[in-house]
């Protein structure tokens, strides 16, 4: 075990993946000689070559189109979108070709292929390098969709996403990736794309998230423990499509109580999907309110400060209603 | 600019055979004559949705023919009947399509017609956004010299493709790496109804390829010879690691775009009668004659010997099974999904 | 009044906006001399001329962009996307530029645009001319979209997009067109964007939906009502964003018994909200389970007639959920 | 293939007075300036995002100075200072958006630093993702003829931008309909660290026009006066209605990318110091001291006095109220949203 932060994890993942398969290049912006805008790819070039780490043309279409040839031809591409908002020029190659190849071609061409892109706020980047898009994509069936937020997870899951036959958009939450560190196994391992995963076991409330929020809500709950005596289970949703209803069904069917954090704008945003989800199927189950806490439905987070603080959610707000709720 | 490609060359000076020219004719009449069935069975009630190829069998087959089966990639478009008949598609494989049923190798009965695709043949499954194949062709030629093969990938499309900016990427991809992919545009004056100067203030699609750093080639895409001759040249370029080629095909589509179209509404009977008096077919037939490859008696003959065949295709597709409603779910991903 | 059908309708208030007011073009592929694919721009070349009826090159992204630089410059673009599957090359438009230009510049810049996008299946449109795509841009703050899905609504509410000093995505369900005909008045009148409207009053349950599925849940409405004497109230949500919660709201509350029908596929689609934001707000008015109704978590439906009939949802289904959940 | 503009243009021949050359010289330092103030204050931990121009204030400022206020449209990118202080801006707007004060003219402290915008001197809103303006650019272009009016526009991008597909898209379009309108680019030869050579396999970008039907020019980037000249002559093609011009302006950024970047990374400081040494302040100085235009004491007189000033406008800046977080929900849509 090493103590790494969530870049670190995604790093040494990524590289220890080129160096076990040589199937495996990296490609985007960046990714060579500057090792990637967050040092992902940091000395990948020098190690693994120029055919193995691409830099490429200012051309997101391209990037994951290309992608879509190489792993129709036997590699294993891991594509990077420099910022997780730049990815919307690419979104027909996403939506149309990544998700369906192996639908439209009833099972013929399968796409084993990664799109890494790192995504969120709270990182002073105003209104174009702090999007959630996670909302987009995980509405796309055929395509599989994850958002670890812990090294551990990150690491793990990225293995298991390089090796599984469909495609997956990783997304790496930006605030994390420095300030959230962990140990992590030195030896590979792999965390299933799918299940959820309890982060932390409570009885009174469980509250689901996903990303900076998640952080959020451990520290929340942690707070709610010490000053209230109120126990806060957090289920970490981490793959999104496909969504583990069963702990997520499970978790609310045990504490009665759900809340559901995430930062993207609130409304048609992912949580819907999850407490639509908890009122189909657990309604009868629910001793209070079904609770949601999204970003505002403006178009982002400003530059300012001030601004940018007005726009995400925080610990605070997020601790008053867990308590609300608790004492509901 | 782009190079024009008008000298003639002899068929022999070609590498091709009596045989080679044969088959070649034979495709081509057969693409026209699936069209035909096509549309009547579209008028009949059975066959929903048609693409037709006819007037593109001369580029199509021409360039179709340089590349090599097992060996090569096909990324064709969805007016490329020539093009995967020439990769090992059968008419009964086309009617399976157009029929919808479970046995379609393409989707089994899921995309349109048209939509072609097959692992085995090595032709890359398409979608219908225009264009949207390119930077696939692309990536498929890196791993090819990644890989440290000698394909080469030949990808199709229309002149209107090469408005969208995913072309523009792709083939911008392709000229910086030198990659062996060949790009040929069959232009045909239209994007279903916006004629060529809607679509861009220049001539010649091929001048285009001077923006990616390597050849343009205009060609007459009626002369199935020039096409074929032009797409052998680019073949070799490729595989001797010399990078890409755009290979501009002038032609013509002489049917309405689909059979949902109606192209009375954008041109002249005349326009297309006088293009008609180009066919590719028709002209492939006489230097054939010339040749001596065909006898007089050979054409007729042939095309009722391909009707026929033809005819049999249908009723064989046509009596295929439809898809199972029950594989809704399959193939959303390798492992099977639990609804 | 005239009798018309749906997209008759649109081609006459789309023609009457242009005779109107020279600012208003409209731009698209085969837009021109073809009258658009669909017809909406029939007899427009003709009759306001090149300048005005612009035939596009093949390119999404530009159609959507020029329109936002015509939308600066004082004019009021009417951009059509030939089939909404064809919108993704312009989602970064979409979303980066159409949804952020007010806000972005505090309020500097507007964009008075109309983007037409004609969705949806049934008509053997296979895998790329059939889909939703409502479900990505509702999502997005800082763009309207509508879904109107009756030939009144759907003149009025695009004569309303056309004068909205905002970008507006207005979404035309393809088997509407000419399947669905109703009155429409023969003076200019606007349907306002927002409001939702109770297209059917009842008493026992209420079924929200929006295009093709709406007047699925009309017929299956009347069935009820015929077969069983139960009263289904049918709400027609026709503005995506901004959702009208409160009609919404008011009729759950008052039939007790909810149920969201929606043709895109289920999972994060536009119903989760809708499901959502019921749980939230009228969890203890509700006597019985929220129910709601998807397309298939498949890339999209199938060619074959009966791959597409597996995958939309049909008036049986619908009829038989209403039933089960009046008698809950 | 693009023309190469190298012939000497004299001032006068150009219509440039005295007055026009010393303000364009002042201009260009003052750009300069700023992004030096701009690195200090990043520093200094009170401008947590830089992104400098330092190189380029010559063929920002020359280029811009051939529209005219209050008449052309100027869509600008994040790198051009020069552009918009020639638009208008001050560098007290510039420092306002820097600390994201609520009076920042292009978006109340919404966006990052160098998001240019201000109706109310005609430079057009934009955004971060690269390319994503050229198409606006195109429309306004095609909204100023249809009304009738004589106004350009002009739009400026790096070299980064031509990859994009959207770039591809917007010049076609403004082939086709020989629009008012000129596109800039400032090839610095870098998009972040990713060399020219992976980003398209051409030398010179201006070879591109040829695939819209347009003319492309290589200028100088160096030479403000010959970028000045280029642009003079594309914005008289533009307002005659002869349609659009690509100017390819040679050039080189002297600091990194932004103040993220970290450029050791994948550039030699040999190659830095090398390109410094065309700076093209230096080198307008020279011929303005040729000329007599400035006298040998001006240049360090002009940087004490545009020194002063902008140490004065940071104090304005930084003592500006920020934005109220209350506005939070304000301009979404023209009528205000309830939360
Ligand atoms: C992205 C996208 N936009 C629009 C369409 C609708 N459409 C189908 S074919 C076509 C015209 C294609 O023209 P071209 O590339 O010249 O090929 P051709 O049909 O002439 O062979 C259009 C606009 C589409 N399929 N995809
Ligand atoms: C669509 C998109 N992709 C990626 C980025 C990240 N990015 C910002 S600037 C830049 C390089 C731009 O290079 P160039 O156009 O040459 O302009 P320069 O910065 O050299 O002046 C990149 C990749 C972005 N802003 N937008
Ligand atoms: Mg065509
Ligand atoms: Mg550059």
């Amino acid at each position: 075990m090493t103590e790494k932060n969530v870049v670190t994890a995604i790093h040494d993942a990524l590289h220890d993946a080129m160096a076990a398969d040589d199937r495996v290049v990296v490609l985007g912006e960046d990714v060579g000689a500057r090792g990637g805008v967050f040092r992902v790819t940091q000395g990948f070039l020098e190690e693994f070559g120029e055919a193995r780490v691409i830099d490429t043309p200012l051309a997101e279409g391209a990037i994951v189109g290309i992608a879509v040839g190489m792993a129709l031809h036997g590699l294993l591409p891991v594509a990077e979108i420099e910022f997780a908002d730049f990815i919307h020029p690419a979104f027909d190659q996403m939506v149309s070709e990544v998700a369906r190849m192996r639908y439209r071609s009833n099972g013929d061409f399968g796409l084993p292929m990664v799109v890494r892109a790192p995504w969120g706020g709270g990182v002073h980047g105003a209104l174009y390098h702090s999007q959630s898009v996670e909302a987009f994509f995980a509405h796309v069936p055929g395509l599989k969709v994850v958002v670890p937020s812990t090294p551990y997870d990150a690491a793990g899951m990225l293995r298991a996403a390089i090796a599984d036959p469909d495609p997956v958009l990783f997304l790496e939450h930006k605030r994390t990736y420095r300030l959230i560190s962990g140990e992590v196994p030195d030896e590979p391992y792999a965390v299933p794309i799918g299940p959820a995963d309890v982060k932390r076991e409570g009885t009174d409330l469980t509250a689901i998230s996903y990303g900076l929020m998640l952080h959020h809500c451990l520290e929340a709950a942690a707070r709610l423990e010490r000053e209230h005596g109120i126990s806060v289970e957090v289920v970490d949703v981490r793959t999104l499509n496909p969504l583990d209803r069963e702990t997520i069904l499970a978790s609310v069917r045990k504490t009665g109580k759900a809340m559901v954090v995430y930062e993207d704008n609130r409304t048609y945003g992912a949580g819907a999907e999850i407490v639509a989800t908890i009122a189909e199927e657990a309604l009868f189950d629910l001793d209070g309110p079904l609770v949601r806490i999204g970003g505002p439905d403006v178009p982002a987070m400003g530059f300012a400060t001030n601004l940018e603080h007005a726009f995400l959610p925080d610990v605070d707000l997020i601790a008053a209603r867990m308590l609300e709720l608790a004492r509901f | 600019m782009a190079t024009r490609l008008t000298r003639r060359t002899s068929p022999e000076a070609l590498g091709l055979s009596a045989d080679d020219l044969r088959s070649m004719y034979r495709t081509m009449v057969t693409a026209r004559l699936v069209d035909e069935a096509a549309f009547r069975l579209n008028r009949q009630g059975k066959a929903p949705f048609v693409v037709p190829v006819s007037g593109h069998e001369g580029c199509q087959v021409g360039t179709a023919w340089a590349l090599e089966r097992g060996r090569d990639v096909w990324v064709p478009y969805y007016r490329d009947v020539g093009v995967v008949l020439v990769a090992g598609m059968t008419p009964y494989d086309i009617f399976l399509g157009l029929f919808a049923k479970a046995d379609d190798p393409s989707s089994g009965g899921r995309q349109m017609p048209n939509h072609w695709g097959s692992r085995r043949l090595g032709i890359i499954s398409h979608s219908s956004p225009i264009a949207s194949q390119l930077p696939h062709a692309v990536g498929i030629a890196y791993a090819i010299r990644y890989r440290g093969e000698d394909a080469v990938v030949g990808s199709w499309f229309g002149e209107g493709a090469t408005s969208e900016g995913i072309w523009h990427e792709a083939l911008n991809f392709a000229g910086i790496h030198r990659l062996p992919v060949v790009f040929v545009c069959e232009n045909n004056r239209y994007a279903i109804s916006v004629a060529q100067n809607k679509q861009m203030a220049i001539e010649d699609v091929a001048d285009r390829a001077a923006a990616y750093g390597f050849p343009g080639v205009v060609v007459d895409g009626n002369d199935v010879l020039a096409c074929y001759a032009a797409m052998k040249e680019a073949v070799a370029r490729a595989r001797a690691g010399e990078g890409p080629t755009l290979i501009e095909a002038k032609t013509y589509r002489y049917f309405p775009h689909t059979s949902d179209d109606d192209d009375r509404t954008y041109r002249s009977r005349e326009e297309v009668e006088e293009a008609r008096r180009r066919d590719p077919i028709r002209r492939f037939e006489r230097v054939l004659l010339d040749l001596g490859v065909l006898t007089a008696s050979d054409p007729e003959q042939i095309a009722a010997e391909i009707k026929e065949d033809v005819e049999r295709r249908i009723d064989e597709a046509w009596a295929a099974p439809d898809p199972d409603p029950a594989t809704l779910y399959r193939h959303v991903f390798a492992e099977p999904v639990d609804p």
